[in-house]
């Protein structure tokens, strides 16, 4: 089942990544951004399952001494809540970026973006 | 200490009085011998003397300032002076020279002494032919120096010494001891740079821009010629001495007259091998004669070093 | 299409290099030797049944200030990309307004949404949730009312304002923790009050309110920068 | 007492609350924002001192002890390492908020102080997911903060700065991810502690790529340079400075982690880091815009300090200022060469980037269009002290520490890492300077050999053209001003330490720099700081005197009093002049200090500083631009060459081959020898005397003191590699010559005077180089005495020329002619010269020849022999020219008719010349016995039969007397004197242009000066010999490098796919590097 997840994370990452190396559109490779940090995101939380376990949060299903047994690990869930808000911001901005490339140089095309080189 | 200054004062009178006389007489006979060959009748062998009289009686003169003055005083002072350090006869006192303040580098840039003046003073009188011919001739030099720089060299380096009077000493005892003879090239080198320097056909375009007007360098004239024509006929005595000395043996008898018989004779054919050459070839352009020079005689001289580097 | 090839065979070797990492990652059985920590002493420490909300507003919550950062500082970048941007006349013209349906859909769902965002972040320590999920909420319903055309826009100046007393007194109680409790964003300054109770675990529902009105205030603000083209005209 | 967290929260309270301040008023939150900047700095420093006293200060969050929660820790190197970034923060604030004005407001102050925050949390932070999240504060700020520029293209350069950035986070975070898998901790300390853990290479792998992608690795950089190129200066500073300097501290946090358990990885970033610098510098090269150039220069420091940092041999040096400075903070020595790298850097390039704020364009295409800043002190000066800082030129840190860097390596035998570095560094002073130089040539400077000027333009020194910037008002300048100030500061607290142990002598030629540029600012009349600095030699001559001996006497006398007589010529002018005098005393101080040296650092010190000093000298004729640059090019090749040799020990024969090269270059030896006509003929007139007869020993006394004298004591091994490998004198000997001869041809066919000159003196030195490597008694004592009588005759010829030209206004020497007249004494100054120059009897030139060929032809080198006087009968052509195309000959009607004498402060150093050269002439022994004293301790005169019989010296071969000489010059020369004048009674004096007695008379006397291609017969038959072989080999060498540096560049294709593809390309390579396998 987690191995599962692992190889999900990892085929959502690389599909991410194809999206970003060989998407012309800007949208899309910012898209494909998404995709990565999403499988990147899969793999915390994979990492964090353990077999069987339940959500790390203290009620009448989990009381504080199963806790330790039942329990998932609560440190990915944590992270991956971070990497979730920084994902966001970076795509946020990235999409104001190119708002920006096409104001300037109309076209969606990342490879007509090349005034800078050398 | 001053009877010896006069003595030598007096010895460097009779050396001076030698060598002037039989130089202008060398000339005149030269001049001759090639009119000879021209098939013309020639000149007095005594028209050097008439030349520098006479232009030493000359009354007007002008000059274009110090340099242009001085020139003609450099140049003799130059002739002068190479003749004076070098041995004329080896063993004699009188003949001695002030070889003692130097060896034959000395002379060979001694040499340049009295040409640098001549230019500087030719160069003064603003005339364009004089840098033309100065430049023509400094150009040739640079050339010819090399072969005989590396004949000088090699029979330096052969006899260990650059003392002249130690080289002549090195080739007495018969003809078979001459560096003619124990290191020919050098003596090629020397002797075919030699016409470079006394500036003979083919290699005499150094004073083409002076036979349209006059004689040596262009605007000089009267008693400043007639320094001119004085130091030229001791300057080619000098050098003949000097080639005499290095490649011939040098003059050495007991008795001074017929060391001084030796030496005559010697520089006569020394000299007669340069008009010989002259008469029968055509004038080289500067850049051919440097091109000559850099070429069979510099090689020449080179195998004389590389001989005795092994 | 050369290109395409070495992209390929790119990605392939930087699958094969990473393939290693897939292998021997079985079904875990035992939690890190960090999670046992916390999931066997967290709750006593701060008194808190959530323990990702522990982990996640105390025991790293520097990370958790760190992310509030981070989308301070996108927005912030992102309003300045837009400052100073107009539309274009005619791309004006060429928007439609909202239909009359979303109009009045979105008045109504906006208060629910509004309070559903509050209180998923009031409650971020007892339940899953929290200052991120409810500013998110509340930004949508700010989105809804942008997109319907019910109001023109966010006020600028409110968001801004919010945004930074909510952050500013982020710090405030961090300090607080370092200078009345044990540590830099120690929650137990606060008293722990009782296990699950809506006033517990000291600073931390404090925090998260605070983290819940920061996120909403600056997303609804990038939303209305987005929107108008334009944050501040 | 502040703690690291509370800077944490401070920066994020004002990031928070300034935009809302802004409100409330503008000044308010610039000066608070000021405030707490300088209270950042403050607080960084107060920890350097806290920790001195107590170790590291660790700050622990949530009130739990890491590793439950996240921990903060500032040791001494995280500690400095903040200084800086605060400190490059603060200047840089500063920068912004008042130059800036109009664009910084409070969302760009508050995006600025979140940006501080995310640089501080990565340095202090011990949790590696934290460290993750200041990441992404840091690279977020950054954008927002690329938005507020000018640049259209800002947008492209950020995006594709995000794409680099997004998969370097990425790559962290899974290696994080896995890290975390496999030990289940987060905290750096914990998992070091827990060695022995399984395999953790990829994670760590995937850890190091995201943390060195920031870092800018070749190939995946492209996208940094596009955003230095588009960034705002200020954002650039804030980059490359800043940013950089926090991620070498997060890399060096990380390195005990990867040599726990990935010894590949740090290999494989060795290499990176490596091929970084070096292929940065390379693509370098080609840049013309100067701010994606200053990127590019970023590239290769970064690259440097990491491939420092990542050398196991780096900190071996037991250099004197590293050690004390090593206990003093209680850092490693490698950890102090880093932190002096990162300093120097941090300073240096954001004062550049700071400066390029203020340029007019970016771009440097031609030097003409945009050039021409050189009437802006203000800017000019910090600009090059930031390039001599960044190219690593004492005294700032950056030198220190890489002389620590090259003689660690040295001592371990890493050759390779030694090229490495100075090859690129010596690719990085090529584009450096090469801005700098054209940023400030002269508007009539077309960056190319001189153009033959028409006589038209004879107007004497054209007022300089107007500056192409202004800044208004100047308070401007300095934050870059400060910033300089402070690294130099530093640079010279490290001088002090390193020279502290007996050798404080050393520094004195910066005191002199500082005072007289001083003096320069408060605007003393130039007369008065002449004296001063004449006085100041005077003192310094004294001070060092008693240091002498035999040999470092001649030198001494050499460098000191000739430079002391060559500078009554200064007093010529009447204007400010002001940077000649501090540069001028700067360089002879230097030059005075090889002698009184008494560690290998402290002649590399100063022999650097000696080159400094001349390049700062030759840059400021009007047309220097390329000389200049070629000139500190070669200069900067030997001396790294030099470096390399010290640093190597003298260890075998290949060293001694290569310090020699150096000198070489130093010397303008054949094939080396392009850079020297320029830097000689371009500089100004007065100071081409310096340079050609004082500056030009330099590297001959280094050749002698390093063959054998001193050798032994200071450069162990020395001697023996000099003077038990006869081949490395038999190749010297053999270039000594051919530079002679190559000198002499060369300089025949110049029109320029000063060029005639220049390559006069390279032919010179080409003699002294010939007679150095003879290796004898005569030998030696011929190099001395060319060395000295060089001095003479070339100092008077440069004077004399110096004079002409100042009153011809033209250094063609076709276009004067009978100046004899007019300057007689200077013909005569110049006369003396030629005569000795050319080694015509009676004067002291042929002392020089005889010396030269008796010593040659006892050593057996006859075909030298022959050569040598091959060459100086071609010297004579030149000379001959030299005085007849100028002093003789027609002088042109009109042009030259109101000319006077050269001023009398010109003829004075003149006249003291010509009188000691008639001194050295009537009595030689005066000048060689003194040269056979300091001879005699290596080479003993009786050993080969050298003697002295009265005033004639004999040597084996032959004998001289140069008294007897002169008196029958003088007799043979008096005597027909008086002759002619008693023939010739009646002379009469006739103007120039009456030519008598010549058969034609030519009308105009402009066409009849026969001066211009002089020696054009001589060229149709020996001119092949002086093509321009060496010229174009160099050229050809530039051009490739060019072309390779061009190669390099065009994999920066500017899209951003392709970047991010560089990026996985660099992954798969780095993992190769790491000795990973599919």
């Amino acid at each position: 089942m987690t191995q599962l997840l692992y190889i999900l994370a990892f085929v959502v990452m690389a599909i991410g990544l194809w999206g970003i190396l060989s998407r012309r559109h800007l949208i899309r490779m910012i898209i494909g951004f998404s995709i990565l940090d999403t499988g990147i995101h899969i793999l915390l939380v994979a990492i964090g399952y353990r077999k069987g376990g339940t959500a790390p949060i203290l009620d009448e299903a989990l009381s504080k001494g199963e806790a330790l047994m039942n329990a998932v690990d609560p440190v990915p869930s944590a992270l991956v809540l971070t990497a979730i808000v920084i994902g966001l911001a970076v795509t946020a901005l990235m999409l104001s970026f190119a708002v920006r490339m096409v104001q300037n140089n109309p076209t969606m095309n990342a490879d007509e973006h090349k005034e800078l080189k050398w | 200490m001053l009877t010896s200054i006069l003595t030598k004062a007096l010895y460097t009178l009779i050396s001076f009085f030698v060598i002037l006389n039989y130089s202008l007489l060398l000339l005149g006979t030269m001049a001759r011998v090639r009119a000879k060959v021209q098939g013309r009748i020639g000149q007095p062998v005594w028209q050097p003397y008439i030349d520098i009289i006479k232009n030493n009686a000359r009354r007007s003169g002008v000059t274009h300032g110090i340099m242009f003055y001085l020139g003609p005083v450099f140049r003799l002072a130059g002739g002068l002076g190479t003749y004076f350090f070098i041995p004329v006869i080896f063993g004699s006192k009188i003949f001695a020279n002030f070889s003692f303040s130097g060896d034959v580098l000395l002379v060979m840039y001694f040499i340049f002494f009295g040409q640098l003046g001549m230019a500087l003073g030719a160069g003064e009188s603003g005339h364009p032919y004089s840098p033309i011919g100065v430049a023509r001739g400094l150009a040739q030099m640079t050339a010819f120096e090399l072969p005989f720089s590396l004949a000088v060299i090699a029979v330096a380096a052969q006899y260990g010494s650059f003392s002249i009077t130690e080289i002549v000493a090195a080739q007495q005892g018969g003809w078979q001891n001459w560096v003619a003879f124990t290191n020919p090239f050098a003596m090629a080198a020397g002797m075919l740079a030699f016409l470079g320097m006394s500036m003979n056909n083919p290699f005499s375009i150094v004073i083409a821009p002076q036979e349209i007007p006059i004689g040596p360098p262009t605007e000089m004239h009267s008693s400043f010629l007639g320094m001119l024509q004085t130091n030229r006929a001791i300057f080619n005595g000098a050098k003949m001495v000097l080639f005499m000395n290095l490649f011939f043996g040098g003059a050495a008898h007991p008795n001074i007259f017929i060391a001084l018989g030796i030496m005559i004779m010697k520089t006569f054919l020394i000299y007669l091998y340069v008009v010989f050459v002259g008469v029968s070839f055509p004038r080289f352009r500067t850049e051919q004669s440097i091109r000559f020079f850099l070429g069979v005689p510099t090689l020449l001289g080179l195998i004389a070093v590389i001989q005795q580097m092994i | 299409m050369l290109k395409r090839i070495l992209l390929i065979v790119s990605m392939v070797l930087l699958a094969l290099i990473l393939l290693p990492l897939l292998e021997g990652l079985g079904e875990q059985t035992h939690v890190s030797s960090l999670a046992e920590y916390y999931l066997s002493s967290g709750a006593d420490d701060l008194n808190s049944p959530n323990l990702v909300t522990s982990v996640v507003v105390t025991y790293r919550g520097l990370d958790t200030l760190g992310e509030v950062t981070v989308l301070f500082a996108a927005a912030a970048g992102i309003m300045l990309a837009f400052k100073g941007l107009k539309m274009d006349e005619k791309e004006r013209e060429k928007t439609q307004g909202p239909s009359e349906l979303l109009a009045s859909g979105a008045s109504l769902l906006f208060p629910i949404l509004f309070i559903f965002g509050i209180y998923i972040f009031t409650h971020g320590h007892l339940s899953p949730g929290g200052g991120f999920q409810g500013g998110v909420v509340i930004a949508s319903a700010a989105l809804l009312l942008l997109l319907s055309g019910v109001i023109p826009g966010v006020s600028h100046l409110m968001t801004s304002l919010l945004e930074a007393l909510a952050g500013a007194s982020y710090v405030a109680i961090g300090l607080l923790g370092l200078y009345l409790a044990a540590g830099f964003l120690d929650p137990r300054f606060l008293p722990r009050g009782e296990w699950s109770g809506i006033f517990s675990a000291g600073a931390i529902p404090v925090i998260y309110s605070l983290v819940g009105i920061k996120v909403g205030s600056e997303l609804s603000a990038v939303l209305n920068a987005m929107i108008s083209k334009g944050g501040e005209k | 007492m502040v703690t690291p967290i509370v800077i944490i929260a401070a920066a994020l309270a004002m990031a928070f609350l300034l935009p809302v301040l802004e409100k409330a008023g503008k000044g308010l939150i610039k000066t608070l924002s000021l405030l707490v900047l300088a209270g950042f700095f403050a607080a960084s420093l107060s920890w350097v001192a806290q920790i001195l006293q107590t170790g590291a200060i660790i700050s622990q969050t949530a009130g739990f002890k890491a590793p439950v929660s996240i921990n903060l820790s500032v040791s001494m190197m995280e500690a400095t390492g903040l200084a800086v970034i605060y400190l490059v923060a603060l200047l840089s604030g500063a920068f912004q908020i008042f130059v800036k004005k109009a664009v910084w407001q409070g969302k760009e102050l508050s995006l600025y102080f979140a940006l501080i925050l995310g640089l501080s949390g990565l340095v202090m932070t011990r949790d590696l997911f934290n460290l993750f999240v200041f990441m992404e504060i840091t690279s977020i700020s950054l954008y927002g903060l690329l938005v507020s520029g000018r640049d259209e293209r800002r947008f492209e350069g950020g995006f594709k700065y995000m794409i680099a950035g997004g998969l370097s986070s990425a790559f962290y975070l899974i290696g994080v991810a896995f890290l975390y898998r496999e030990t289940g901790q987060l905290n750096l300390d914990i998992i070091v502690a827990q060695s022995g853990q399984a395999n953790l290479y990829l994670p760590l792998l995937l850890l190091t790529i995201g943390i060195l992608i920031e870092l800018k690795p070749f190939p995946a950089n492209g996208w940094a340079l596009d955003v230095y190129e588009s960034a705002d200066p200020g954002t650039g500073a804030v980059i490359s400075a800043m940013n950089t300097t926090a991620l070498i501290l997060v890399f060096m946090k990380l390195m005990p982690l990867l040599q726990a358990f990935g010894s590949g990885i740090v290999y494989a970033a060795l290499i990176i880091a490596g091929l970084t610098f070096f292929l940065a510098n390379l693509a370098g090269i080609r840049q013309t815009s100067g701010r994606r150039m200053l990127g590019y220069s970023s590239l290769a420091q970064t690259g440097l300090i990491l491939f420092v940092l990542l050398s196991p041999s780096a900190g071996l040096s037991e250099e004197r200022g590293l050690s004390i400075i090593a206990s003093m903070l209680r850092l490693d020595t490698i950890e102090v060469i880093a932190l002096a790298l990162l300093i120097n850097h941090a300073l240096a390039k954001s004062a550049l980037f700071w400066l390029t704020e203020f340029l007019k364009k970016d771009a440097l295409h031609k030097s003409s269009e945009e050039g021409d800043y050189r009437g802006n002190r203000g800017w000019l000066i910090p600009a090059g002290m930031a390039v001599l800082a960044l190219t690593a030129l004492p005294p700032f840190p950056g030198f220190w520490a890489k002389w620590a860097v090259i003689t660690s390596f040295g001592a371990a035998g890493n050759i390779g890492g030694i090229a490495v570095i100075l090859i690129g560094s010596l690719l990085e002073v090529y584009y450096l300077f090469r801005w700098f130089i054209r940023t400030q040539a002269h508007g009539e400077d077309g960056g190319d050999v001189i153009a033959p000027q028409v006589p038209e333009d004879f107007a004497p020194e054209a007022a300089p053209a107007p500056a192409g910037l202004t800044i208004k008002p100047a308070w401007q300048i300095f934050a870059p001003a400060l910033s300089i100030i402070i690294l130099t500061s530093l640079g010279l607290a490290w001088a002090f330490l390193s020279l502290s142990g007996g050798q404080e002598l050393l520094l004195l030629p910066l005191a002199a720099l500082a005072l007289y540029a001083l003096f320069d600012l408060i605007a003393l009349p130039f007369a008065v700081k002449n004296i001063l600095a004449m006085a100041g030699l005077g003192g310094y001559a004294y001070l060092i005197y008693g240091e002498l001996n035999n040999m470092t006497l001649i030198f001494g006398a050499v460098f000191i009093a000739g430079s002391l007589v060559q500078l009554f010529l200064l007093f010529n002018k009447r204007d400010k002049r002001s940077g000649l005098l501090p540069f001028l005393v700067m360089m002879i101080l230097s030059l005075g200090n090889l002698l009184v040296f008494k560690s290998s650092l402290g002649f590399f010190f100063s022999w650097e500083m000696m080159t400094v000093s001349s390049f700062f000298l030759v840059i400021r004729g009007r047309q220097a631009s390329r000389a200049s640059l070629r000139y500190i090019m070669f200069s900067l090749a030997g001396a790294f060459m030099i470096m390399y040799a010290l640093a190597d020990g003298f260890r075998g024969p290949l060293t001694g081959l290569v310090f020699a090269i150096g000198l070489l270059i130093k010397m303008g030896a054949i094939g080396f020898h392009i850079w020297l006509p320029g830097a000689y003929a371009e500089a100004e007139d007065e100071v081409s005397t310096f340079l050609s007869s004082v500056l030009s020993k330099a590297g001959l006394f280094i050749l002698f003191i390093t063959a054998g004298i001193y050798g032994q004591t200071f450069f162990p091994g020395a001697g023996n590699a000099f003077l038990a490998s006869i081949d490395i004198n038999a190749i010297l000997g053999w270039i000594g010559v051919i530079t002679a001869l190559a000198g002499a041809m060369m300089a025949l066919f110049q029109e320029d005077i000063k060029y005639t000159l220049a390559y006069s003196s390279m032919g010179q030195i080409g003699y002294m180089i010939l007679a150095f490597s003879i290796q004898s008694h005569l030998g030696w004592v011929t190099a001395l005495y060319l060395a000295v009588t060089h001095l003479l005759f070339k100092g008077l010829l440069f004077m004399a020329i110096a004079g002409v030209i100042m009153r011809t206004g033209t250094r063609l020497m076709y276009q004067m002619g009978g100046l004899i007249k007019k300057m007689p004494i200077s013909f005569i100054s110049v006369l003396l010269a030629i005569i000795a120059l050319s080694g015509v009897p009676p004067l002291t030139g042929f002392g020089g020849k005889w010396l030269l060929y008796s010593s040659l032809m006892e050593k057996g080198w006859y075909l030298h022999a022959g050569l040598a006087m091959f060459s100086s009968g071609v010297a004579f052509l030149y000379l001959f020219r030299l005085i007849h195309t100028i002093f003789l000959g027609q002088p042109k009607t009109g042009m030259f008719e109101n000319i006077k004498e050269a001023p009398i402060w010109g003829l004075i150093p003149q006249a003291i010349f010509m009188m000691v050269i008639m001194g050295f002439s009537m009595f030689p022994s005066l000048l060689i016995k003194p040269l056979q004293a300091a001879v005699e301790m290596v080479y003993p005169a009786a050993a080969e039969g050298v003697a002295w019989q009265g005033s004639t010296v004999l040597s084996s071969l032959g004998y001289w007397n140069g008294s007897a000489v002169m008196y029958v010059t003088m007799g043979v020369f008096l005597i027909p004197l008086a002759w002619l004048m008693i023939v010739n009674g009646r002379i009469q004096k006739v103007k120039q242009f009456n030519i008598v007695f010549a058969a034609e008379r030519p009308y105009k006397p402009e066409t009849t000066h026969y001066a211009y291609n002089f020696f054009s017969h001589y060229q149709k038959a020996l001119g092949f010999l002086v093509e321009v072989r060496a010229e174009r080999f160099w050229t050809m060498i530039r051009k490739s490098t060019d072309a390779l540096g061009g190669l390099v560049r065009r994999i920066y294709s500017g899209n951003a796919q392709t970047y991010a593809f560089h990026i996985i390309i660099f992954v798969i390579l780095f993992h190769l590097l790491a000795g990973g396998t599919f």
